[in-house]
């Protein structure tokens, strides 16, 4: 079916689980990315889609099951976590760039620090995306100087610049003003073009439809429905996911 | 009235030279405020981060359960039965100076409030920001090192100035262990003068205007911080 | 101490002086409560007065008392440091001090003194084995004193003296025996009793210097100070007050 | 060892019902912080207000000076300066009893604190608050009555609950005007007994006791007021 | 053109200025709002769309300008605003419920200390409005029990108890979770079809398009574009209008 599924996958997640206290809010989740996947995951508020995708980098724990991140399983204790999330990219709703610095210090913060890059070089390849992403003039101002479409768009360089092999991204335009909501996803849709492996917590319908290449619908814990994004849409088979689809649509 | 006034400054800071009381008083109590509060810096310091450590990564569990007697007695006790404990039982065999033990006895004091500033800092600091320390793949020290400190200590700079503030104001019980602070040299004078009008307003003015001019540098910091573009 | 004059500690007794200083009001004069005279002392100086059994006793007590009797007033004892003495009694919150307190010329300035009642010197206690063993000595030395004290007025005029101030003798008397300080200077009969309490203290044989001590009113308070000086001289001539005295300082 | 603290208690506590002076001081230790406390807190109470109405309205021009001026001058001196001013001079000629005079004095502090802990629990309540009241056509004091004091005072309560421990602590220098209360308590025992260790001692874990108790109390009444459906 | 234009108008903006220091939000406005209109206001972030809806009712001082309000000029000082607020109902993006009292209590508050009701007359319309939204069984809950979508109904309820004249809402679904907005959204329909004057700051342009009757595009301080919402989606004529739409549709 899906038109990337060839060699091993990127990311297997199996029989993940995930409980706060007594609440399980992940149930036995099974679920393969491949690489140049864009897997879109919509579905109502509190469904679990951010423990989801934070467990994918262990910003939350799993409470069992297993994800093999490029053949190891990161859920290990044993595994140096942090060595992994060098090559996963995440983007939070909130942005989080660190206001104590000025843009291109945050962009070239991690990879000096931890990818042993000199000053330049890291500046070169941040100054490179910069551009790309149309701030090239704004390196030297701080987050506050910025709007929010803009900042948004800085955090996704900043998770760039360590060059990761997957983007995390948790309702990145949720945040922002309409008018800034395009700038944003069309760096996303950039990205995509370009065969990055994402993994995107949306409420834009219209961003899912176009650039997914799978759209999968959580509810309750569990992927409800998982399709392609023209059948998803317009075939929904789930009666939860019709009825979330009659509201947001 | 205003002779009367005339008659009595003559009495309580002219006559003996007895002026000096306060000023040796003054030097005495801005001395041990200031190096009470580095000593209470620091430790606050090192508290926050051994408790800050253990709430979020369950480490150091034994120096985190050390802080916490800590916390609870020094919070838990007044600063002046401290202070005394210090001098007579502490310090019963061997004397460091009164100055010294003062220092010793309002930094450690400081230390267990100080420790609860740089914490507040801390957890002030939106998780956000500690998650995209993480999600870059920097580890619990290096996140808080390079984004979590930074921005709790220029949090908490005003507090801590605070902090200076208020030592100032508690070591006016120095007296207690025979150290010659700002009040007990109002203290002498009211014992040769028989006159408390005099010397306890001078002690309490003296008192106020160096609050109120340490504040105000505070409040500049604080709009300069403000001020600042990150 | 007789019936009816029984002192009580500071707290209780000043409330009830609260209590009982309303209901008098009317009675304005020079003495601060009705038929009641408040006595104020440092009740950390013993022989003279101290903490007893909930108690402030000691010679300046029962004299007070004696004197109380004779006026046919109550007596009522509060504790503080001993610097606050005589600005208790210049604002009226006390009507005399019984606080082995010496007469000296800057005192005199504030209150009236009575006639004196007993004896008195400055003496200098030190850790047995001191190299200190005269006035003299002293210099250059850390010398512990209680505020306001004659001794500690005094003390200010020894040449480099490095004086440390206590609120009560006895703490000056514990740095002592902690090696904090050098020495203590302070009046003889409180000395007396501090070194036979502490092992390895001793008092210097020849005094800092000699005094008297007095009772001490409100200045202008004639009324009173002619009273206090009828009663300490009645007591003096009908052997009372030595009687005092001798109850607890000769007993050892 | 063990035998010696059993002497040392015996001498400290036993004869001549020394533990006496402890009982009594704590007594007075509690009369004092609590009625000051309750001072504190009207007086907190009614300065808040003041300042908060002419911080939104710009009414009450005077009264809010004057209120500066309190807290200025409160908050610029130490606590026991003010104890000792209104002992020697503010009561100069009219004694009102020493223990009234501390809860006054102590009362007095505590309100420049208690005036900042309202004020800031005013402050802490959204602004959307305050607009949704006017909005609906409240004008500002019944804005004010019925919808923000009600929030703000759920706020604060832990933090005004919090000033009975700082009082309690900070009343250990109510001896400076001769006052006997705990610390004064151990004092004394230490002048009749020459033994510093066991009467500091046991005042420090009384007033220990005392603010680990208070300060489970109120944990249980944050925890409620949390768990609260409002 | 409006078909609302009979009689006088409900509130008379008449150059209307609102500064804030130095830096002029509001320039000079004239507007008409007639009884039964549904305004909808729409503009990019910070040109001062809120600033606008909060002058009608002074929870921001104009500098300048009258506001006729009913005929009354409620931007002198001497006018009661209190009085001439009861009758002008206000919803906010926060919602700004009053979280200490039940969501029965928020509702009969200002009926009762404001218009004299008692208690039972309060409370029986304020259970017949709930009931029109869906939610009185909730009558007895606290704020904090509902989600979202269930407090800004309370919040528009809240508003209609005190039986105003014209209902302003300012991004009313901003906050909201997306499956949460159209149940809101549906609240105020019924409203405009009930005949409620509305001036409505809002995102929402499908709303806009349908229930309007007159669109107006906020930028830089003025209104620079009004018209009926056919028109002005389909045809607009102010390139900034046009730049904005493109981005936000
Ligand atoms: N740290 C936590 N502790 C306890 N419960 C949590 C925690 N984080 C999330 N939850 C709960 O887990 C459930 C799923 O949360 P999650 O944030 O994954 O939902 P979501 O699908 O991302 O919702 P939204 O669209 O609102 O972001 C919710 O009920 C939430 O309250
Ligand atoms: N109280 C205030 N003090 C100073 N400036 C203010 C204040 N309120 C608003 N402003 C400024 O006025 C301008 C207009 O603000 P306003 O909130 O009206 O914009 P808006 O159109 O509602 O924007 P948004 O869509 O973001 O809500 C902005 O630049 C804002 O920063
Ligand atoms: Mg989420
Ligand atoms: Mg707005």
């Amino acid at each position: 079916m899906n038109i990337n599924e060839i060699g091993t996958p990127l990311i297997q997640v199996q029989n993940l689980g995930k409980k706060f206290g007594d609440m399980e809010v992940l149930k036995d989740i099974s679920v393969d990315i491949y690489k140049g996947d864009v897997v879109c995951v919509i579905g109502p508020s509190g469904s679990g889609k951010s423990t989801f995708l934070r467990c994918l980098n262990r910003l939350e724990e799993p409470s069992g099951g297993h994800i093999l991140f490029e053949g190891t399983d990161i859920v290990d204790k044993k595994t140096d976590i942090d060595k992994h999330r060098q090559k996963m990219g995440m983007v939070f709703q909130q942005f989080n760039l660190f206001p104590h610095m000025t843009i291109l210090k945050n962009l070239t913060l991690a990879p000096i620090k931890l990818q042993g890059k000199s000053s330049k070089e890291a500046e070169e390849q941040a100054l490179k995306l910069l551009d790309k992403v149309g701030l090239k003039d704004r390196a030297n101002a701080y987050p506050n100087q910025l709007s929010g479409g803009q900042k948004q768009r800085i955090a996704i360089v900043r998770a760039l610049c360590m060059n990761p092999d997957v983007m995390l991204f948790d309702e990145p335009t949720s945040a922002l003003d309409p008018e800034m909501v395009g700038e944003v996803l069309n760096v996303m849709r950039e990205l995509a073009e370009e065969k990055m492996t994402m993994v995107v917590v949306t409420h834009e319908m219209g961003f899912a439809k176009e650039v997914a290449t799978r759209v999968m619908f959580m509810d309750g814990g569990y992927f409800m429905e998982e399709n392609e994004p023209v059948e998803f849409f317009e075939n929904p088979k789930n009666d939860r996911l019709k009825l979330f689809l009659s509201k947001v649509l | 009235m205003w002779e009367k006034l005339r008659d009595d400054f003559y009495q309580n800071f002219i006559v003996d030279d007895r002026w000096k009381y306060i000023v040796d008083g003054l030097q005495n109590t801005l001395k041990i405020t200031f190096f009470a509060v580095l000593i209470g810096i620091l430790l606050g310091f090192v508290v926050a981060i051994i408790r800050s450590t253990y709430e979020n990564t369950g480490k150091l569990k034994i120096l985190n359960a050390i802080c916490s007697v800590y916390l609870t007695v020094i919070r838990g006790t007044p600063v002046v039965v401290q202070l005394m404990i210090m001098y007579f039982i502490i310090f019963a065999f061997h004397d460091p100076g009164q100055i010294f033990t003062a220092i010793l006895a309002f930094g450690i004091n400081s230390g267990a409030y100080v420790a609860e500033i740089f914490r507040s800092g801390i957890s002030s600091i939106e998780r956000g920001q500690f998650e995209a320390g993480r999600s870059l793949g920097f580890n619990y020290a290096q996140t808080m090192l390079f984004i979590i400190m930074p921005q709790a200590f220029k949090n908490v700079v005003p507090t801590l100035a605070n902090e200076f503030i208020v030592l100032l104001k508690e070591t006016s019980v120095a007296g207690y262990i025979g150290l010659q602070d700002l009040t007990k040299g109002g203290d002498i004078i009211k014992s040769r003068t028989y006159n408390a009008f005099m010397p306890l307003i001078s002690v309490a003015i003296i008192y106020l205007i160096m609050v109120m001019v340490f504040s105000y540098l505070v409040t500049l910091l604080e709009r300069r911080l403000h001020k600042s573009e990150h | 101490g007789g019936s009816g004059t029984k002192t009580e500690t500071t707290a209780k007794a000043s409330e009830k002086a609260g209590a009982e200083s309303s209901a008098t009001e009317t009675k304005a004069g020079e003495s601060a409560t009705g038929g009641k005279l408040v006595m104020v002392t440092n009740a950390e100086f013993p022989p003279y007065e101290f903490h007893e059994k909930n108690e402030i006793v000691g010679i300046d007590a029962e004299i007070a008392k004696a004197i109380a009797d004779k006026l046919g007033m109550e007596i009522e004892i509060q504790d503080m440091a001993f610097d606050s003495l005589i600005p208790a009694v210049q604002t009226g919150k006390a009507d005399f001090t019984a606080a082995g307190m010496t007469i000296n010329e800057d005192r005199k300035k504030n209150v009236d003194f009575t006639d004196t009642y007993a004896k008195a010197a400055q003496v200098i206690i030190v850790k047995e084995g001191s190299d200190i063993v005269e006035p003299d000595n002293l210099e250059g030395k850390k010398i512990g004193v209680q505020t306001g004290t004659t001794g500690d007025i005094y003390a200010a005029d020894i040449k480099d003296g490095d004086i440390k101030r206590y609120n009560k003798g006895m703490d000056a008397v514990m740095a002592l025996t902690q090696d904090k300080i050098d020495a203590v200077v302070i009046d003889r009969e409180p000395a007396k009793v501090f070194v036979k309490n502490n092992a390895g203290l001793k008092v210097l044989d020849k005094a800092f210097t000699e005094e008297e001590y007095a009772i001490a009113v409100k200045k202008g308070n004639t009324e009173l100070l002619e009273k206090l000086n009828g009663a300490i001289k009645d007591l003096k001539d009908s052997g009372e007050l030595q009687k005092i005295v001798d109850k607890y300082i000769t007993a050892e």
